[in-house]
């Protein structure tokens, strides 16, 4: 599994594990936001099972002198906070990974060679300072000395982070992560770890975010005015990031009752001209999808986000998996256009959310934005994102008298008018209708608004964000894939370093890029790559283009690709292309 | 006050049955709404599927004709991004109290300021005459063979459990008094359940025009609809059924009022041309 | 529009045209009954508006002395019972039909000359026997005097029909069919129409069903013990159906609160043992779709009854349409198999649905039975069904004290037991799961348990209903089709007379036949006919098999193909061939 | 009375956290199906998605882990298809009053012979903190940023409304009430709430094992349960909140006496081997 050596001592891998309730996303957050403000390149991705506490969950964080942006397997130090830890990850353990804690973490039936085992007393060490709650903290402390951070920073950073609590605990936060940090620099110093991982200014101005915040900004960038959800794991960050802006901005977030209530509440809010969106992940967005139809039929704007996680039915709540794309692309009976769009990374589910609002808006329909588990719950840090190439572009009109709500036009794009703005009536009806909305029987006018409705797919294909070729456009091989694979791939590829495999990413899966084919064809190996058992990019790609990508890299045992993993897998098929 | 004539769509091919009760309730709507003086643009009709629910296309309003089941939570959402706009939520009893009936409970938790009238003929009618929630036991149906052996839903103790702020029941045989009870309805502050009795002459023939006349009576002077425990008591009488305002609760806050966008501003959030670039730009930054 | 004269007497089309609440389906109903009884072939068809009350609605009934069973637009006789009827069949009028009525019910407007008027008092004659409600008795009359069906059998008919009535109506009725069979007798005999039906013995014994009540038979012969829907046009018929057998059948029938509910109350009564099924439209089967995933993580069986209607969202409620197939191809979040039916005629509605309950049941998935309002409102008679063709295989186990729900077998397929019966203890869980149905967050066993439930697919494959090619095997042109289809493009290919075309038509939709590619590959030039807007089985068999059926017959105005239509599209397409 | 060892899984992993108020209720329950005799084998938990919902996982029996707020549906169907098994649904009060609200109503109306036990922490649990319909006034949560402001939801107002045929409350903290409130809903004859109160220790920080003692009290043997009205005014208060059994209405009829199937063979529906082929030709003979 471990393709790559410790030996690249610019970055490093640095793994907690422990149980639910043990506080290790406090430890992430805190380590991510200082090792950035530090100036290092920072990624933190977490994988966790469906409790409050007990289990066993791992976060990663990747410390480097360059950007760093995908899940790895490697480990090179692993911090374990429960007996089980190590078990959990075991196979990831190499023999370079060094582990961090007292011996007894170790379970007795594990051979973990001397070397690779450095004793640290968390928990004395915590109980000296005030209680094993300070276990975390002082593990937060030594990961800093072993990069290196300055240790300035991290007092004003601990402040900060903790300023709800009392002037004790800070205090003692305070004492306990220096007293980790004295420890990591003097395992650094000492030559222990060897660490050379170097820091730029420019970082520190960059933005860390995760996935479901830039969900969240992209929403306000693009308009929303109106969240109604019902909470479903791992979908409700962006209403939680949302809910948390309503002082600043002016943004009603409401719970609803269901997930039926809450697509309806926003095709209702839509109509009544405030834009709109649904947060919610496969189970619920099941249940949204007769609203689907509604905002189709009422051709009223809705974005619709949703972070998948493994099914059927309940699954596991809390892992990710690829496996709605089919159920977004066909959901709602009838037919009717839609767009949707599968942001590769954090910038572009900023800018793609933001977009799918003025879409929605534009074609009047609803616009889906997936996400995943992996890409919801990541932490980067990358360049400030420029609210100034985001724009909330207007296509509402005051109404005249005569308004007509769904005028037969010759793009099939009526003029949009909402309630209580202008001289004219506003109605939307669910059943067939007249150009005024009004309930209809007439047959011929029937087939016109099918015809209407399904025209502004020629406006929609029009504005397709085209895939991302990455790699040289004189490939042999070309890997096709969606989503939150992006950055996965995008490292594998470097660390392969072959010129003729390319990578083809999708940041938008429908429509489906016209020129897709033309990439396909010029490959003479095609290669797709998919969080789910079934390949449903590629079954979209073999409609689309009559192409079948008959050589599948697929994972869907809850978990997202790591880098290793597609290297190991992509060398798989070119040694048995060579045999 | 208006003439209802403001309302009236002309010429229009109505879909209902003669004899329907349904025309009663969307002429002493009119009425009811134009003594307010509500003007069209003013208003939105939203309505679920069934045949009290076509109610919006025999009315020159706004209206959103949504899905059957759903007529509340889209109303509540016009409410709450544009509160200068008066909201009726109106449909059918299957559609209100059987595929809606979560949507009731929430709204009379959320207690959004918009009217929630149901046309209550005890029976599905558009699907030609299965039973409703409110459908009376022994009520034969070709579904219901033997007879509904259901419980009757009884919406107005429902309302009076869940402290819903107005609660009242009509009959559309009385154009003077459901008008007025209307009136009263669409005026309060706060989530107001009118449930209208609304004889089917084409698929209930037993809860007629004669048979609501037989087993209904006002509420007189000396009901005190404050009284929440008095109002559960004429709620769940069934030997006559009363009609009236059963219960009011003024003091409770509106949807509108506590989802934060209007305590400082009261320009509907539909409306508002907000500046936004800065507020994001300083908010991007702070995600550092 | 009309392609066939009225030349061929021996077989006549009948058209009644009147408002909602007319009794145009109580006509229709005695109709069909007379005539079959009197050996006459009959197909009765009606397309009608979402209202109780007024508008215009129109049933076709087709009597022949050959079996019939196809929409036409051909129209020998048209009575119309209200001054909008005339208008409302306007383009199916052609130089042959003639009306039945009095003249006032034609509008001024409308040029009709005087040969294709028979002057009909239906008013006057009813109101002399007792009043107004008597006209549609009377007509049932005058159409059974024309096509000279022995008298004898009416009376009888009538007094079945109106049994729950009083002697005094029955009488009236008997008095007002007697009246207008002496009308119809009278303008056969005077040669004012001219057909020439011979009716057959044979007919007599056969069965005369519509789409719902073959759907609701096929339930019942597949062993159904409880249906729980919620009514929506037009499957509700089949709850209908049987709700009326309850007291001969061991069957829980009950009206849902939702659709939610229902197919919620479905799964658990399968769970428990009982064969259970939904019946549902597009906007309630949208609801269900949660429910759907359920039952493919439960790996518990259930019967899908959809009754097609043109969407989206309410759309149309009372009209026929082909457009929820994708729907149900990919409805349910994650993945796991299915099995989709889609009975081209009455009799395969029934078999079908009886087999799709042994297949939910052998595979423990769900199975769609997809109609339309089309096939579900379409009478027509049959050769009796045979009930001993039909069988309840088990495929349920007593269980033993280490009994394990999902035990890892080779097939996918792991025994099923149900609570209470045997000794062991039957768990299903929603969540991943492990053998013994606990929630497990265990990788290992979640990819196993996906390869567990996709691994069915395999078996499933091997027992797809094959297509059916109607016409010969050396055909140069190939129609295909799906669903409700298959009686008009049969009828159509007929009337074209071309050894080159055939015809094939799917009743197992997915997974697709094979062989399928095949079929395609031999013919010269291929032609898709679907009742919907954008092709879905067109898009189904391009993700199977790659080819691309480019030349379309596609409706969707929500009425069903007519046979003259499908004529005209075929000729048209033949006639660009050929320029 | 059975062991209540025999409900034991073994040694396994609780997802529970330590000191939620789930595991007494785990415990609680065992203990009353042990006195009432109900083996596992005879016994069906159907519970929908949430922390309580997982309690299934940590009980020895025949089960059904369905849908979040879907644990009614599927225990009716089960009920009604074999009467002879004891069928309990079990969630939390996000899955039975949120999203599952309208089948609640449904199933009172129903009356089916099952138990509904509600787990009613006021917050959603395994979603980590929001609000959940029984969540108190001013309860703050990451979606909730300014604290709860809609109506909290009341069950037995509700239940009591709907004439409900067995209507109580307990407290997981109060092992030898809560026990006998368990079995006697569990032997009530129709649909039987039991709203336990439930303290989750890890994110309700207000409605505490403490707080649970100190505001309620139990209903004293003067309590009329068979008088509806009582039952709702004790259902309404608010000031201390009353638990025991608020509401018994013996007089009710199960939805398994109603569906038809038993009213001449009490052989479960699922069990029993139906001779059709004779019946159906002859049904498909009649259609001719
Ligand atoms: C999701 C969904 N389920 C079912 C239907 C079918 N349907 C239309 S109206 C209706 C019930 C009508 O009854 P009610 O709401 O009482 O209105 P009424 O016609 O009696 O005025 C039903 C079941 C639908 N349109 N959508
Ligand atoms: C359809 C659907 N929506 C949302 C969820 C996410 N979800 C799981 S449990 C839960 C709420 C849990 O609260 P509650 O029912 O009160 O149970 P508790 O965890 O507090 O015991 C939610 C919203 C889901 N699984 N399915
Ligand atoms: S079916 Fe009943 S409710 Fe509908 S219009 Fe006719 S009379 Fe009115
Ligand atoms: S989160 Fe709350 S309800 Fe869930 S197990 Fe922990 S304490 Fe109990
Ligand atoms: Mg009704
Ligand atoms: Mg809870």
């Amino acid at each position: 599994m471990n393709a790559r050596r410790a030996q690249k001592k610019d970055e490093v891998s640095v793994v907690l594990c422990g149980e639910a309730g043990q506080g290790i996303q406090t430890v992430e957050k805190i380590l991510a936001q200082c090792l950035k403000l530090s100036g290092f390149h920072v990624f933190a991705t977490k994988e966790y099972m469906s409790r409050v506490r007990g289990g066993s969950n791992s976060t990663e964080i990747r410390i480097s002198s360059k950007r760093v942006s995908a899940l790895l397997d490697r480990m090179d130090l692993l911090i374990p906070f429960h007996k089980g830890a190590l078990k959990h990850v075991e196979k990831r353990i190499s023999a370079d990974t060094i582990v961090l804690g007292k011996r007894n973490i170790i379970p007795e039936d594990f051979r973990l060679p001397e070397k690779n085992h450095i004793d640290i007393p968390f928990s004395k060490i915590a109980s000296e300072i005030g209680g094993k709650i300070y276990v975390n903290i002082i593990a937060a402390g030594v990961v800093l000395g072993t990069v290196g951070v300055e240790q300035g920073f991290i007092t004003n950073i601990i402040k900060e982070f903790f300023s709800k609590k009392s002037e004790d605990i800070i205090e003692k936060n305070i004492e306990a992560i220096k007293k980790g940090y004295e420890i990591g620099a003097e395992l650094l110093n000492s030559g222990k770890v060897k660490f050379a991982i170097s820091s730029s200014p420019k970082v520190k101005d960059e933005n860390l975010l995760n996935g479901a915040e830039a969900v969240g900004l992209g929403a306000l960038a693009g308009g929303c005015k109106f969240l109604s959800s019902y909470p479903m794991s791992p979908s409700t960050g962006v209403m939680v990031f949302l809910a948390q802006q309503m002082k600043d901005f002016d943004v009603v977030v409401e719970q609803a009752e269901d997930e039926i209530s809450a697509i309806n509440m926003a095709v209702g809010a839509s109509y009544a001209g405030a834009r709109s969106m649904v947060t919610t992940s496969g189970g619920g967005f099941a249940l949204m999808i007769e609203g689907v139809s509604l905002a189709g039929m009422l051709e009223t704007p809705v974005v619709i986000h949703i972070g998948q996680r493994p099914g059927p039915a309940t699954g596991l709540p809390t892992r990710t998996e690829q496996a709605d794309l089919e159920l977004a692309l066909y959901s709602g009976h009838g037919e009717f256009p839609r767009i949707v769009f599968a942001p590769g990374n954090i910038k572009d589910a900023f800018f793609l959310t933001q977009k799918a609002f003025n879409l929605a808006d534009k074609f009047q329909i609803p616009v889906f934005v997936l996400t995943d588990q992996y890409l919801i719950d990541s932490f980067m840090n990358l360049p400030l994102l420029d609210a100034s190439d985001t724009r909330v572009e207007n296509y509402v009109i005051r109404t005249d008298k005569g308004y007509k709500r769904y005028e037969l036009t010759k793009d099939g794009i009526s003029p949009r008018g909402i309630p209580g703005f202008g001289e004219g009536l506003v109605g939307v009806d669910s059943d067939e209708h007249d150009e005024e909305a009004h309930i209809t029987e007439d047959l011929v006018l029937r087939k016109k608004m099918v015809d209407k409705r399904l025209k502004k797919l020629d406006s929609i294909r029009r504005e397709v964000v085209p895939p991302e070729l990455v790699g040289s456009s004189d490939y042999r091989i070309l890997i096709t894939g969606w989503g939150s694979t992006y950055n996965v791939v995008r490292e594998a590829l470097r660390e392969l370093g072959r010129e003729d495999i390319s990578f083809l990413h999708f940041n938008q899966v429908y429509p489906l890029y016209e020129g897709t084919r033309d990439y396909l064809k010029k490959a003479q190996k095609n290669i797709i790559i998919e969080n789910n058992a079934t390949s449903q990019l590629g079954k979209l790609i073999k409609l689309n283009t009559g192409m079948d990508i008959e050589t599948k890299i697929l994972k869907y045992n809850g978990l997202a690709f790591s880098v290793e993993e597609v290297v190991t897998e992509i060398k798989k098929i070119l040694s048995k292309e060579n045999t | 006050m208006m003439e209802s004539q403001i309302y009236e769509m002309g010429d229009i091919d109505i879909a209902w049955c003669p004899g329907c009760g349904n025309f009663s309730i969307l002429k002493i709507l009119k009425l009811a709404l134009s003594e307010l003086g509500i003007k069209p643009e003013k208003l939105v009709l939203v309505s679920g599927i069934g045949q009290a629910a076509k109610i919006p296309h025999y009315f020159k309003t706004n209206f959103f004709n949504g899905l059957h089941g759903r007529a509340i939570p889209p109303a509540t959402a016009i409410k709450a991004v544009n509160p200068d706009l008066a909201v009726i939520a109106e449909s059918g009893d299957g559609d209100m109290y059987g595929e809606g009936g979560n949507h009731l409970i929430n709204a009379i938790r959320r207690n959004p300021d918009i009217t929630n009238i149901v046309h209550n003929n005890m029976v599905y009618g558009l699907t030609k005459g299965q039973a409703s929630p409110t459908s009376q036991i022994g009520f034969k149906t070709p579904v219901q063979v033997k007879g509904v052996f259901l419980e009757p839903f009884n919406p107005l103790a429902l309302a009076v459990a869940l402290d819903a702020s107005f609660v009242a029941r009509a009959f559309s045989g009385d154009i003077e008094q459901t008008k007025d009870i209307l009136i009263e309805a669409i005026s309060h502050r706060g989530f107001a359940l009118v449930d209208i009795f609304q004889p089917c002459v084409s698929f209930n023939k037993v809860n007629t025009h004669k048979w609501f006349k037989e087993n209904t009576y006002y509420l007189n002077g000396s009901h005190d609809s404050s009284d929440r425990g008095n109002a559960f008591q004429k709620a769940i009488e069934t030997e006559k059924l009363p009609l009236g305002i059963f219960y009011k609760n003024d003091k409770k806050s509106t949807f509108e009022e506590n989802v934060g966008v209007y305590s400082k501003n009261k320009e509907p959030l539909a409306l508002r041309k907000e500046e936004r670039m800065k507020k994001l730009s300083n908010l991007i930054k702070s995600k550092r």
